[in-house]
């Protein structure tokens, strides 16, 4: 297939990034829920899921993100979303999720509205 | 002039393995019909909800069940027939809730069905449980100027 | 254990503007088995080159008819068959030429069944001609040192 | 599809250049034959095909080359093929083309190649 899935992993101080690559669909979704899930059990819970270079996400894709912001806000974190490219910036629209998420054009933005609200609660 | 269709069909392993060749099977047909990247891309997603149900929800991820999917168009539209033999459901008795209420319930699902009503025209099912499900999906086309 | 068969079906417009999907479809099965990406290039020929005869020769490019490709694997093997309802032929009748021959008398065919041979470890027609002609060919699997 | 395919022609000196993209298959072999017949035509015999960035080709492709090359070294000229990726080199190979066609592996060493034998005959 032309865009296999894969995922990436690191940390900017107190932040942690994941960077997804390919298509988020029901098959590679659990992949990505796996990772989050390790950075909610390690405690850390300031999270920047870079979609950059996503070039595809379904509807079990947009649930990750859907069943941990919850969570990460009460804990006085955020999952904040950045790089989304038009056609999955579409699907985010379509369900509303603009409203819901933090979106931020660039990974570089997403560090900075970490900075403006150090304490966000849920 | 008479509006030809033209038919394919893709028969697959009940895996979420295979989407991804659902999606590319339905991009080349869609292209073929004449849809612009945008669209064809929303009907990709449309038909990935659809199979990605069935594999869940109809065969409960038995990968020795099969998925049939069936693209036709013509001049007017593009038609997706999804079939399955598996368990079936009651569509009307799915209320699709709001994404505010389903990130307060920490949810992970529940998005499918309203994603395929919003990015189709027809959106019907025909329910036999353990016999035949079958989901119509129709797209219409945009008519092109030079078109006769 | 035992080795499942995993089982796939592509059927499509007889057209040549179908082979690029062909490939798509045969690439995605062939991968899935496990063929690593010079044999799953190698099997996308032989079935690009079996899919152009039955749309040139045994439905003479009338789009209007069907083909089918099926493509079924375990753990030994993939066995692809092409199937038409067009006009037939007598597969022995037909001897491969050398290219050099084939170039001395200008020709611009002549190629497509020595490769499919070539490439292939089984090639096998089955031949009723106008009710269904068959075409079997199989590639073995490398057996990976990691299996049981 | 991820490689449709593409032809562009351009002349250098006394060469005619034809620049091949994407897949060549019994789809998009007639435009390659049209291409050819039109050089062949205007009486241009010594003509180049770049295959840098021909990603398939399928006998129909091979077809066309194999059915002007006799023609096109009877008026002194030649069909030069540079540039073909080890996928794409594999095929001519297993037909024996490498035995009957000029390869060269790129475009400069083609041109090359005419300049040495100016008046190669068939
Ligand atoms: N093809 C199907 N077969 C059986 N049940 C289905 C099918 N499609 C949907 N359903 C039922 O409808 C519910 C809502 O589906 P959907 O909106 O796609 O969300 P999700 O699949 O994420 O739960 C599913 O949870 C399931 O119970
Ligand atoms: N599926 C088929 N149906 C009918 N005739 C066929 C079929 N496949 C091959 N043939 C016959 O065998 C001949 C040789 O085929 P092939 O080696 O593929 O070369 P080409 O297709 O370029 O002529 C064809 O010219 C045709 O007459």
């Amino acid at each position: 297939m032309p865009n296999p899935f894969s995922l990436s992993r690191s940390t900017e101080g107190n932040l942690s990034v994941i960077h997804l690559e390919g298509y988020l669909d029901a098959h590679t979704a659990p992949q990505f829920e796996h990772a989050i899930q390790e950075e909610i059990d390690a405690g850390r819970y300031r999270i920047i899921v870079d979609c950059a270079s996503l070039t595809y996400i379904s509807s079990a894709g947009l649930g990750v993100f859907m069943s941990f912001i919850e969570e990460v806000r009460e804990q006085g974190g955020d999952i904040k979303i950045c790089g989304l490219t038009p056609k999955v910036k579409q699907v985010f629209d379509i369900l509303g999720f603009s409203q819901i998420y933090d979106i931020c054009d660039n990974h570089p933005d997403a560090v900075h509205r970490f900075a403006e609200s150090p304490l966000r609660e849920g | 002039m008479e509006s030809i269709e033209r038919k394919f069909t893709l028969r697959f392993p009940s895996s979420t393995e295979n989407l991804a060749l659902v999606r590319e099977f339905v991009g080349v047909v869609a292209s073929q019909a004449g849809m612009d990247a945008a669209e064809v891309g929303k009907l990709e997603l449309a038909v990935d909800e659809a199979c990605a149900n069935v594999i869940e929800h109809a065969y409960g991820h038995d990968t020795s069940k099969e998925v049939i999917v069936r693209a036709n168009f013509n001049d007017e539209a593009i038609h997706i027939h999804v079939e399955d033999t598996g368990r079936g459901f009651d569509p009307a008795s799915v209320t699709s809730a709001e994404v505010e209420r389903l990130v307060l319930e920490r949810k992970s699902g529940g998005l499918g069905m309203r994603l395929m009503k919003t990015l189709m025209d027809e959106v019907r099912y025909e329910i036999e449980p353990g016999l035949k499900n079958e989901l119509h999906m129709t797209k219409f086309l945009k008519k092109k100027k030079s078109d006769k």
